[in-house]
């Protein structure tokens, strides 16, 4: 190429671009052509097959006096709060437990990982077993002689969404543990060094010094375990299939289920879209936040 | 003599952020420049255009006497050091020296001649074979030049090569990049925040801050005649002392505080009277001495010493001004002495305050 | 890399001080937690259905049968194919394999080039992969379904590897490009000025320093895409059906009473191929995370 | 057109016609134990006239099956032939081109005269042409009881839906389970609709279903229902499967003593090897009211753009409503044959009341029939949740018009 004239910007580093056109392609047409799509058939009637037969905002109307849909956005709410606390939390902690020259850490680790493997369907119908007051872990307890043992929490419209945080967490744990253990391996040997010499306690040295030093971490398994629990779908299939009642319903599952079962395709879009607006609203101050503010230099 | 590089009104922004200003730039062949600078003030950047690695926003760039401004970084005929060596890890050092030639196509035998050549000027010959993780910190750089030298250029860019060696090695390799040159003979442009590197090194030196070079000139230039406070300032270690005055008598003296120091034969010609004035005093052009010379010496109070081996810093208060003199470590006075100070006016540079340029 | 990987923190001095004993123990009861599921499908799979049903999950067989395992493998039924999950399992290997190696590929080019190549815009697109992220499935399977059509390969394998490459590019784009952002940006500067373009560089000096994120990126997506079922019902045909849906197949269609002992060893025999990767690659995976999988 | 009509009435006539073997693949949901031995009478009748019958069987009952099907059909990779209950699910795709006209089949077997009761064609039939094959009837207004548990206690086995709420606090004392109910929404709904049509009676079911009177809806009458529902669902508070077949697997092996069910449940005592009026009692409109409504399946063919696949598709659509098919079908399945002029025999006890009641002609269309998949939807969310937890019958009701009211 001739250095003397400025080249025409799109043909500038011709094959970076060429590169990213599966990326490019992906984000333009799936993701916001899906999008938009989605968004406008969700102003439609559309049922079995999508048509475009205006009726306005009636499907959100409908959607937001639906007992089912509130139900499920606040058992959304209720369940991902607990569980990006208790996943973060308990992944935390086992990765201090992990860093402190533990013995046999490789197995360990290996315990902790390996329900990471397994899809969630099969994590569903396990714990749905060991749950199972019938045989699983209340029968067990009953049978060694106490009688009124009770723990039966997959059946009750109160306790359900700890059942399926105990799966939940049972399988997503281990994987932030991993990417906690990460990050504390990261951290700069002489931070501890210096806190000791300051005399800080070790629990306040990770509180106060180590785990704001994890931020770009943090951040990271929050946007993972986020992207987890809003798709949050195979599990509670498998697990309890939003019973009792509307206890443990989620809203990807009324999505699929006015989609297809109810064959309301403009009810499941306009979910979808109040879905998808949600994620927006958290994603685009982090987005603002990671690439708005910082400019290389 | 013919231009090596030609920077005209090169302009670099970063969205809203202008980093390099409608900059010039000329360079002779065979010519040793360095940019020096605090961080932060465009001189990696300055070198980053040169070489092709960031795309400037305005203005052109000649690499002997062709227009580079939009050439690839390999067709520029440029080699580059980096700070962190930059080898690539997998490959031996060997593998590093050859790859550019390789991607560039030269002939196998061609490739073994030249990695010969620059192995023997560099002493690594026995390294050829390792890779860089086997390798010390002076030899990994070593290789990192290298790396320039095969590639058989006539512009070297330097990019603070010596910033991650220990001193004692910094000051050998330091040497060692000075032979180099004498060797080859080819022009160099060397970026470093070390003033002692600059002052060693360099054929001129281009100090810069804020994406604008403030001077560029031959090191005594800068050093003596240093064009504004900040050149002034940011050029000697330990750095020029600074006294608030004012010209007066037509630009014939200086009043500091009740003292009035006489300006004949001032480097710079009359100044004319500005009631803010500074006075700039490098350590080393001022003399201690017991007694007082009228419009040739300030009164000041010895408030504590650094010996520095066979000199020593001494610090005096000069109405209720910091100063620092060098002197003999033997003939360094006792703390809490009345002396006078001897100011060599030739030597000194006056500044206007609020222009900040030198008068 | 492997010096990022080392334990931190204080070695405990002796072997019972109270602090070893709360730290095992600790570790004990966690790993129990993680472990009871595994052990009650391993025991389950090995009981006859009799023994299931008047015993405790959490016993050990009194007679070790291999029968469900087989049962499980060859001769499960759903309608009317009795062939269990065997005939599954080489159709998920033909879709594992080019859909983990394409959509590795692209995603560690899309990973280079956002960090290395930046363009106009290019933050933008990868902002969007990310909000691609946390769209549901669910959602994007109409669309998906009309895109498939319009490009005429709806219903192939080369339709379910797109679809695999693309739901898996968010985060994998986001594994890669953390994790060239955290190499030096000057083995890439020295690399341009030695003359190598966009794909020598990308091969010759990224690609081979890259192994640890490259297993990492190897194991998530041998385990999602192994496990996937969603996808590989809605978007393929019988013929090539991954293992899933027969392992679905088997445990959803109920044959009278549910025979839990062959559900659970069909599940562990759909989940043997991650569970391999994980046991013999788990060390890999953390180095590989430690390795810049995490920084922002 | 012509030579279609004559393709299809050579089919029809010439029956093992080894020279036309085309494969065809077949998606439904049919994945049970009496489902399975079901579907395989049809793949042996159509294997044995020269084609190869491809099971494309999808498990998890039809919610998990059709978006599959109909993914595949929109997405242009249809398969040869797909399952749909009889009703509306398959409208759209019909009204989208995207289903073969079945109509010169049908004329040529004379579907419209054998077929009964005629309602079922109707379903079938889109602008006059007719789009898809009718295969069985299913009716959904059961009660199921294990004749042992109530021996055992010493009972009279219950007769009618009162009866048994009568004896049910004796069946709990024992430590059985009264009622078996799978926790998946529609059979909440089902077992509501057959308490509709037991306790509320059929003129009550018919002016809220197919007269669309809402104020019948919101009337006393059906809160009787609801408060009968109410108490049912006291009856199967300790039932917690989630399966149909495993709600009916309770009361095969005596832990529940009854369950609501359609008659497909049938199926799985027949494969349990018990036999009706000994092991098992059945009770059609809950022994309270002898109508059964005529729900069941059909079988659909996409357009495939192919004249082979199009030929076998034909055939296998004449083949699935011809007598001998219909026999061998229908008696694995449990469920009532779609024609009145074949020898069903050899059918047990259960079969023959409903085969009864088939023949006197009362019959009322089924919810499939009568509801848009949407609402049948909702209805069973506000059963489910109706059954699972302790929402008044009152507001049921309410929620319940309200959804009906949305629809109109």
């Amino acid at each position: 190429m001739s250095g003397q004239t400025r080249p025409v910007r799109v043909l500038r580093n011709l094959n970076a671009k060429i590169a990213a056109v599966p990326m490019i392609l992906t984000t333009l047409v799936v993701f916001v052509g899906g999008t938009i799509w989605t968004v406008i058939y969700s102003f439609t009637n559309s049922k079995l097959l999508p048509k475009l037969q205006w009726v306005g905002t009636a499907q959100y109307e409908r959607l937001w006096n639906n007992d089912l849909w509130n139900a499920a956005i606040h058992n959304l709410l209720f369940f991902g709060v607990m569980s990006m606390v208790f996943t973060i939390g308990i992944g935390f902690l086992l990765a201090v437990l992990m860093d402190q020259k533990i013995r046999f850490e490789d197995t360990f680790r290996t315990i902790m990982l390996y329900p990471f493997a397994l899809s969630f369907i099969v994590t569903g119908l396990v714990w749905q077993w060991i749950l199972d007051p019938g045989m699983g872990l209340q029968e067990v307890v009953r049978r060694m002689g106490w009688e009124s043992f009770s723990f039966d929490p997959l059946h009750d419209p109160d306790t359900v969404l700890y059942g399926l945080l105990i799966a939940g967490l049972w399988q997503g744990t281990g994987f932030t543990m991993c990417l906690m253990l990460a990050g504390l391996r990261g951290i700069d040997e002489d931070i501890w060094k210096a806190a000791r010499v300051d005399g800080i306690p070790r629990w306040k040295t990770y509180i106060f010094v180590v785990i704001p030093m994890m931020r770009p971490v943090f951040i990271t398994t929050l946007v993972l375990v986020a992207a987890g629990i809003i798709k949050l779908y195979d599990l509670v299939v498998a697990q309890t299939n939003g019973n009792p009642g509307n206890a443990s319903q989620m809203p990807a599952m009324y999505v699929y289920r006015y989609m297809f079962t109810a064959q309301n395709l403009g009810q499941g879009f306009a979910a979808s879209t109040m879905m998808l607006l949600s994620v927006l609203i958290v994603l685009i101050p982090w987005a603002y936040l990671e690439f708005g503010g910082k400019k290389r230099g | 003599m013919t231009h090596s590089i030609q920077v005209k009104d090169l302009k670099l922004d970063f969205g809203s952020v202008s980093v390099l200003k409608n900059l010039n730039l000329d360079v002779a062949e065979g010519e040793f420049i360095v940019l020096l600078g605090p961080s932060g003030c465009g001189k990696s950047t300055l070198l980053n255009c040169l070489a092709g690695l960031l795309d400037i926003t305005d203005g052109e760039i000649w690499i002997k006497n062709k227009n580079v401004t939009w050439s690839e970084p390999s067709d520029r005929g440029i080699g580059m050091v980096f700070q962190s060596y930059a080898l690539y890890p997998q490959m031996t050092v060997r593998g590093n020296l050859s790859f550019g030639l390789k991607n560039a196509k030269v002939p196998k035998d061609e490739i073994d001649r030249r990695i010969a050549r620059a192995s023997e000027i560099l002493q690594i010959q026995p390294l050829l074979d390792r890779k860089p993780a086997a390798l010390s910190g002076g030899q990994r750089q070593r290789v990192a030049i290298g790396r320039a030298l095969v590639r058989d250029v006539d512009v070297f860019l330097f990019d603070e090569p010596l910033s991650n060696l220990d001193a004692k090695l910094r000051a050998e390799l330091r040497v060692e990049i000075k032979r180099l040159h004498s060797r080859l003979n080819n022009t160099m442009i060397y970026v470093t925040h070390d003033q002692i590197e600059a002052l060693t090194l360099a054929d001129r030196i281009a100090i810069m801050r804020g994406g604008i070079i403030q001077q560029l000139a031959a090191p005594q230039e800068i050093y003596n005649r240093p064009v504004n406070l900040f050149v002034a300032g940011f050029i000697g270690s330990p750095a020029m002392n600074f006294l608030k005055g004012a010209t007066v008598d037509n630009g014939r003296a200086i009043q500091v505080g009740d003292v009035k120091l006489d300006l004949a034969g001032y480097d710079g010609g009359q100044p004319t009277d500005r009631p803010q004035a500074i006075l700039g005093l490098r350590p080393e052009h001022l003399t201690i001495q017991d007694h007082a010379e009228a419009g040739h010496t300030i009164p000041a109070l010895v408030e504590l010493d650094e010996p520095m081996g066979a000199d020593a810093l001494v610090w005096l208060q000069v109405m209720g001004q910091q100063v620092s003199v060098r002197v003999p470590f033997e003939r360094r006075p006792v703390k809490g002495a009345q002396v006078h100070l001897k100011v060599d006016i030739s030597k000194a540079s006056i500044f206007d305050a609020t222009t900040e340029l030198r008068v | 890399m492997a010096d990022t990987v080392t334990p931190r923190g204080k070695r405990p001095q002796s072997r019972f001080t109270t602090n070893n004993i709360v730290l095992y123990g600790i570790l004990g009861v966690m790993s129990i937690y993680y472990l009871l599921p595994l052990y009650v499908m391993v025991m389950t799979s090995l009981k006859d259905m009799v023994e299931i049903r008047v015993g405790n999950i959490f016993a050990p067989p009194v007679e070790v049968t291999f029968q469900p395992w087989i049962k499980a493998w060859s001769q499960a039924c759903t309608g009317l194919n009795c062939d269990g999950l065997s005939r599954g399992f080489w159709n998920s290997v033909m879709i594992t394999v080019p859909s983990v190696i394409i959509s590795i590929i692209v995603a560690s080019v899309n990973g280079y080039a956002l960090v290395n190549w930046k363009f106009k815009g290019s933050e933008v697109f990868f902002t969007i992969l990310i909000f691609g992220s946390f769209i549901p499935y669910q959602i994007m399977l109409y669309p998906i379904v009309i895109i498939l059509r319009e490009l005429g390969i709806y219903g192939t394998l080369s339709g379910l590897i797109l679809v695999h490459t693309i739901f898996g590019m968010p985060i994998l784009t986001l594994l890669f490009r953390n994790y060239f952002s955290s190499l030096p940006e000057e083995l890439f500067k020295a690399a341009r000025v030695d003359g190598a373009g966009f794909w020598g560089i990308y091969f010759q000096i990224m690609l081979p320093m890259s192994m640890p994120i490259f297993v990492v990126a190897l194991i998530l997506q041998i385990t999602g895409i192994w496990n996937d079922f969603l996808f590989g019902v809605v978007f393929t045909k019988p013929e090539i059906y991954p293992m899933t849906v027969q392992l679905n197949n088997i445990v959803n269609s109920v044959q009278g009473v549910k025979e839990y002992n062959v559900n659970m060893a069909a599940t562990m025999l759909t989940g043997l191929v991650p569970l391999i990767v994980y046991f013999v690659s788990g060390k890999l995976f953390v180095r590989g995370i430690a390795a810049g999988a995490v920084k922002g | 057109m012509k030579t279609f009509k004559l393709a299809a009435l050579l089919a029809t006539v010439a029956v093992p016609t080894a020279s036309f073997a085309t494969d065809l693949e077949v998606t439904h949901w049919w994945t049970s134990g009496g489902e399975a031995a079901a579907v395989a009478e049809l793949a042996k009748a159509f294997d044995a006239s020269g084609d190869k019958w491809i099971d494309g069987a999808i498990a998890g009952g039809g919610d998990t099956a059709r978006p599959v099907m109909i993914s595949r059909i929109t997405g242009g990779d249809p398969m040869g032939a797909t399952q749909f209950n009889h009703g509306q699910q398959a409208l759209e795709l019909v009204q989208a081109g995207l289903m073969l006209d079945l109509t010169d089949v049908a004329e040529a077997n004379k579907w419209k005269e054998v077929i009964n009761p005629p309602s079922l064609l109707d379903s079938c039939t889109v602008d006059g042409k007719i789009y898809c094959a009718p295969l069985n009837i299913h009716s959904p207004e059961w009660l199921w009881l294990n004749n042992k548990v109530y021996t055992d206690l010493g009972l009279p086995v219950p007769a009618n839906w009162n009866e048994f709420v009568a004896s049910a606090a004796q069946v709990e004392a024992a430590g059985k389970i009264p009622l078996a109910l799978g926790r998946q929404p529609w059979q909440s709904n089902l077992a509501f609709g057959a308490l509709t049509i037991g306790v509320g009676g059929l003129d009550l079911w018919k002016s809220i279903n197919v007269d669309k009177n809402m104020d019948a809806a919101g009337g006393a009458d059906m809160l009787k229902v609801f408060q009968a529902a109410a108490d049912a669902r006291k009856l199967a508070a300790k039932s917690t499967v989630q399966d149909w077949n495993q709600a009916t697997n309770m009361v095969i092996t005596g832990e529940a003593a009854g369950q609501i069910m359609g008659d497909w449940a049938q199926g799985e005592f027949q494969v349990a090897g018990k036999v009706a009026g000994t092991d098992y009692t059945c009770l059609p409109g809950m022994g309270l009211n002898a109508y059964i409504s005529t729900g069941g399946d059909a079988f659909y063919f996409p357009v495939t753009g192919d004249a082979e696949k199009e030929a076998a598709q034909k055939r296998l659509a004449a083949l699935l409503v011809s007598p001998a098919v219909q026999v061998a079908f229908n008696l694995k399945k449990g469920s009532l044959p779609i024609r009145g002029d074949i020898d069903m025999s050899t059918a047990n006890d259960c079969m023959k009341k409903g085969l009864e009641i088939l023949a006197s002609g009362n019959i009322v269309p089924a919810g499939d029939q009568v509801w848009s998949p949407d609402v049948q939807t909702q209805l069973g969310d506000l059963q489910g949740q109706f059954w699972s937890g302790d929402m008044s019958a009152e507001d049921a009701q309410a929620a319940y018009v309200e959804i009906l009211k949305s629809s109109m």
